[in-house]
């Protein structure tokens, strides 16, 4: 079966975000003064053939373990859906 | 107090326990205060009192080392060393470990030793222009060795690259005691107008201290000492605290410019950067250097997040800030320059004047005319940290690992295979960092022995001076003998900067050892500083600052003793681009100084045939100084004369891989053959004896009784052209091959990513 | 003096002096100017510099093309005035949409740092309207994300009007058709990745930036002149 | 009003994905072989006080096409929650 899979991948909480900071100062100066907590992470798509949800899911937690994120520093989230076919 | 009180006090209170303060060391603090000491109070002694802030464990040795020179502005002691170059010109240099924090979480503990050692450098005055960064990590077949250099590498990048200040040089050892703690040293140098010079220091009671720079948040908190959770109050705490920090170069780009702005308009009296212990040691070393007081009212700090505690905010080692003191009428003007600078700037604290005793007082308020929560004397906490003399004891198998006799027994098949498998080219590592900006760099990593700058940057005058600078290390010549091995450390950096014509002026160290509490440990420590004492007076190059890095252990085993070193050297007048790595076609090859036939100690022995036993060749340092000045004078005359004497076409010296990876790093620069006929055998081509230098030239026989003149040896072994590296009876390579090999191996062992 | 040649300044730039300084060597003059003014009069030229304007977070340039002074720039441009970006001043050209197309991550995804070769492809600009199209020159490189990009009617289009100036011998980021540098329909606008005021002198390695630098300057002044000229009439 | 808005920044179809490419190649070499089609792109979260949904995506698409991604290489997607409050 084939999935498609996104993972976001964000900085944990409490952790300095240098990048996030300057898009707020930046969207301040452009005159969107009703932003704030601005926070930028990494989105990942793909799409993996598996057996099932299951064992997908599995997968892509490894991946994020061992190369998608730094598990020191950042936190991910999976979304797993069937590819559909057309 | 009586006696008997403290100690039953201290048996009951156990709160200096979690924070890593020992009982005797409690006790003093209640010497000190006279009192029990608030929790405040208790967790800025225990991160002052931190071996990383405090040498306690190094510092009576470290008072061996030779710091003065004439030309020695500030040695040890400040936030960096500074040298004068003349003309009003002064340059500010330091090195600093990055260690422990590089193996949690690779990038961002490079990248944060890049932002610290840049901090300690502008703080001076000084506009920082170049870094070094020597690395050690466990060998390339390591994976989580590779995801370590990958790591780090592109940390260093990530943050000098974007800062604005180019990486020059470095150097990159693999061995197997790096394995899981890998070493980050990182070096920077600055330079600065004399009168722009500025000391971490307060004075002047009424005036204030503004922190400059990113919030406070709580970022690597006790990452000095083992403060655990369990200090605090409020004890869901742990994961509220990611003790990695995250750097941000951009804030820190803004910060040199806005506090060099400042400096240059006298808008400051001092200025001191928050590094390790964070806002407590900032505020304490500045009013101990002055003989001040501070009160410091820590709801002013800005911070990152909510519900921190005052411990918190005073210790966080939250990334990108500076403390300056500044006079009240200055302020207006102090946040004009930050306010362009987008730099956040806020009043913290105010300096205050001394009690009847004469003691400056540092105390921390919960808010203007609050709570005190803290009343110390600011120099007990910079200053009166106990020192130890801790055991030493020489390992118990001393004579065995100095027994040379395993090394130089050794045979091998293949020579030539040895020596192509010995090479390797940093270039992976290099060109991923901003080796040029400031367009000052003449010669580049690679190209010579030592990096060589224009001394020139933005705000200083133009010259036809030069400075050339080389970072060297060599563990495996301590591992078996600290003391002779520190010397030759210093004595090949003495000779990098001596073969780009320069005159070696200073030198920095970074001390990274294991455990001091092991007796071995302290042995290894104060051997090398001995060593490096030894070598640097006879060399006569002034100690002007450094660093000690303990507690570098992985699995129970102590790092071999890792005693890196940065020379830095001035040339007077660069006309033309001095002669470096490489050589002509019908060039002849002339061997410079001792010849030496002991694999002892060499590269050759230990990585290839596993023999780590036996020392390499003790350095005459009388000889050496007069080799290092000689070679230094023939480059110095071409790179100056208007019409240069063509002496000398190329040289390189020799050290880590001996004669052998010297002469194939000669081909390969160059492109041309040689072919070599006078090297007795084996062990002369991979012995790493360091007072040697090959030098390529046209005129063999006048170099040749130019150097005889000077008492040192001289001969010439061989010839320059065709494409193949040869040396007689022992290597025959194609150069290709030898290219190849060299450029291939860390690109092919990293390639683009590494994982976990 | 006159110096008019603005050398703009963003918080994260780090190149500008270096351009002041090989601008300074060929006898012309610049000033470095800061990202915060409204207005370049008294300018006949602008030189977008190398570094990370605002970290170069979000995505390079991205930030820095709304500062106030890029009205100023595009203002200049219209009227015909030379305006050179370089490495990152390159970048900030393409988000503010002075030159057509986008810089993307290196194809390898690591920065690269080193001198190249490259080869000018056309002399239809301001920049290398003194140098032979084919003439090869050793340019340092020193960039993160100088991976160049743009749809293919506009490459069609670049390519077919001689508005690729420079191309990579051996392509260190993996851009499309080895462009290194690219300028507008009239020749006036130029953005590269390499860094020419990196090659100045032979004792840093490279002299062969002063033939393009002085190219932009010359330019510069005929556009002072016929500014002058029309002013007049 | 309060809002927690996500905005996820694509490069566009048929454009090369340099970061994604490698990403892919990395996890083929450890071994993740069912993995394909990888891209990478970013993930923007901010807070917004804005008077109700409809004109906080107004707000929030103004800030996409002026900052937030480039229309020449990149697609967005915003999404717009009202921020729980506990
Ligand atoms: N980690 C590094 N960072 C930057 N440059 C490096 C690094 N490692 C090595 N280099 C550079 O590569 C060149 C060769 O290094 P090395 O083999 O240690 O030289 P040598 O043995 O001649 O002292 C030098 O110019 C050095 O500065
Ligand atoms: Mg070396």
């Amino acid at each position: 079966m084939n999935f498609d899979v996104s993972v976001l991948v964000r900085g944990v909480e409490g952790i300095a975000d240098p990048e996030g900071r300057t898009v707020e100062r930046a969207l301040g100066a452009l005159g969107f003064a009703g932003a704030s907590s601005v926070r930028v992470g990494k989105v990942i798509n793909l799409c993996l053939s598996a057996d099932d949800t299951e064992s997908a899911r599995v997968e892509v937690e490894e991946m994020c373990d061992r190369l998608l994120a730094n598990p020191v520093i950042e936190r991910y989230e999976i979304t797993i859906v069937p590819t559909k076919t057309s | 107090m009586p006696l008997t009180d403290i100690t039953q006090l201290i048996s009951d209170d156990r709160r200096h326990l979690p924070l890593g303060l020992l009982d005797e060391e409690y006790r003093s603090i209640i010497e000190i205060l006279g009192r029990v000491p608030s929790d405040v109070e208790l967790a800025m002694y225990s991160v002052m009192w931190s071996e990383h802030c405090s040498y306690k464990s190094s510092r009576i040795h470290l008072g061996r080392l030779p710091t003065k020179a004439k030309h020695v502005l500030v040695g040890p002691g400040e936030n960096a060393g500074v040298i004068d170059v003349g003309d009003g010109v002064a340059v500010a240099l330091r090195i600093e470990s990055h260690n422990h924090p590089s193996f949690i979480e690779p990038y961002q503990g490079a990248a944060t030793g890049v932002g610290g050692i840049l901090r300690d450098i502008f703080t001076m005055g000084a506009r920082p222009i170049a870094l070094m960064d020597p690395l050690f990590v466990g060998p390339l077949e390591d994976a989580h060795s590779r995801y370590l250099l990958d790591g780090i590498v592109r940390g260093i990048g990530g943050y000098g690259n974007s800062v604005g200040v180019p990486t020059v040089g470095g150097q990159i050892t693999f061995d197997r005691s790096y394995e899981r703690n890998p070493l980050v040293n990182v070096f920077c140098l600055g330079v600065l107008p004399v009168d722009r010079l500025v000391l971490g220091q307060a004075s002047g009671a009424g005036n204030l201290c503004v922190l400059l720079g990113s919030r406070t948040g709580r970022d690597g908190i006790g990452g000095v000492s083992v403060l655990a959770s369990a200090g605090f109050r409020d004890d869901e705490g742990g994961s509220k605290r990611p003790s990695v920090q995250v750097g941000d170069p951009y804030e820190e780009k803004r910060l040199i410019e806005a506090c060099l702005e400042l400096l240059d308009a006298k808008l400051v009296v001092g200025i001191q950067d928050l590094g390790g212990a964070g806002l407590a040691c900032a505020t304490s070393e500045t009013a101990a250097r002055g003989g001040v007081g501070m009160d410091v009212d820590v709801r002013a700090v800005p911070r990152r997040e909510p519900g921190m505690s005052a411990i918190e905010v005073m210790t966080s080692e939250s990334q990108e800030r500076m403390l300056a003191i500044i006079t009240p009428s200055a302020v207006d003007q102090v946040l004009e320059v930050c306010r362009r600078w987008e730099i956040e700037a806020t009043i913290v604290a105010t300096v205050t004047g001394v009690d009847e005793n004469g003691i400056g007082h540092l105390r921390v308020l919960d808010g203007p005319g609050g709570a005190v929560l803290a009343d110390v004397p600011a120099k007990s906490l910079a200053d009166d940290a106990p020192l130890y003399d801790r055991p030493m004891v020489a390992p118990p198998d001393l004579a065995e690992r100095l027994d040379g006799g395993l090394a130089n027994a050794l045979v091998s098949p293949d020579y030539s295979e040895d020596l192509a498998s010995m090479l390797v080219d940093p270039a992976w590592i290099y060109r991923q960092y901003d080796h040029q900006l400031f367009v000052n760099t003449i010669f580049a990593p690679g190209e010579a022995d030592a990096t060589l700058l224009r001394l020139a940057g933005p705000g200083i005058e133009r010259s036809q001076k030069g400075l050339a600078m080389s970072s060297d290390a060599n563990p495996a010549w301590c591992a078996t003998d600290p003391r002779r091995g520190t010397r030759a450390t210093v004595a090949e950096s003495a000779l990098n900067v001596s073969a780009t014509g320069a005159t070696p002026l200073a030198l920095v160290n970074c001390l990274n050892f294991g455990n001091p509490e092991h007796p071995q440990v302290m042995w290894e420590l104060s051997e090398s500083i001995d060593g490096m004492a030894e070598a640097c007076d006879a060399l006569a190059i002034p100690v002007v600052g450094g660093n000690v890095s303990f507690y570098n252990e992985s699995a129970g085993r102590d790092i071999d003793p890792t005693p890196t070193v940065a020379v830095i050297g001035l040339i007077d007048i660069i006309k033309h681009r001095p002669p470096s790595i490489g050589w002509r076609d019908g060039d002849f090859v002339v061997l410079l100084g001792e010849r030496s036939a002991n694999a002892a100690g060499s590269r050759w022995a230990r990585d290839l045939h596993g023999i780590r036993s036996g020392q390499i060749d003790e350095v005459n340092l009388v000889i050496h100084r007069a080799l290092c000045e000689f070679v230094s004078a023939c480059v110095r005359d071409e790179a100056a004369l208007e019409i240069a004497p063509d002496l000398v076409h190329g040289l390189h010296t020799i050290g880590d891989g001996g004669l052998g990876v010297a002469l194939a790093e000669m081909c390969i620069a160059s492109g041309i053959g040689c072919a070599v006929d006078q090297i007795v055998d084996h062990r002369e081509l991979f012995s790493e004896s360091v007072s040697r230098v090959l030098v390529a030239t046209l005129c063999p026989t006048e170099l040749i009784s130019a150097a005889r003149a000077k008492g040192l040896r001289a001969m010439e072994i061989g010839t320059v052209g065709g494409d193949r590296l040869i040396v007689s009876d022992l290597v025959d390579l194609k150069l290709e091959d030898l290219g190849a090999r060299f450029h291939d191996r860390i690109d092919e062992a990293l390639g683009e990513v590494a994982s976990h | 003096m006159n110096e008019n040649i603005a050398i703009i300044r963003f918080p994260g730039s780090n190149c500008e002096f270096d351009v002041e300084e090989a601008i300074n060597r060929i006898g012309a003059h610049a000033r470095i100017v800061w990202h915060h003014e409204h207005d370049l009069e008294g300018f006949d030229g602008v030189i977008i510099p190398g570094g990370f304007a605002h970290g170069d977070y979000l995505r390079c340039g991205a930030i820095a093309r709304f500062s106030p002074v890029m009205e100023a720039v595009a203002s200049l441009a219209e009227l015909g005035g030379p305006v050179l970006g370089i490495c990152n001043g390159f970048q900030v050209l393409t988000e503010a949409g002075l030159l057509p197309g986008a810089l993307m991550r290196n194809a390898g995804m690591r920065f690269v740092c080193e001198t190249v070769t490259v080869e000018v492809a056309s002399n239809r600009s301001a920049l290398t309207a003194e140098v032979a199209a084919g003439t090869r020159l050793r340019l340092p490189v020193n960039h993160g994300e100088g991976n160049y990009i743009c749809d293919a009617e506009t490459l069609s289009e670049i390519e077919s009007s001689g508005q690729v100036v420079l191309r990579y011998a051996n392509n260190p980021n993996g851009s499309l058709n080895d462009i290194a540098g690219i300028t507008n329909r009239t020749g006036n606008i130029v953005g590269l990745m390499p860094h020419p005021e990196r090659a100045f002198d032979l004792v840093v390695g490279s002299a062969d930036g002063v033939p393009l630098l002085r190219s932009f300057v010359h330019s510069v002044e005929a556009f002072a002149k016929c500014r002058v000229v029309v002013g007049q009439v």
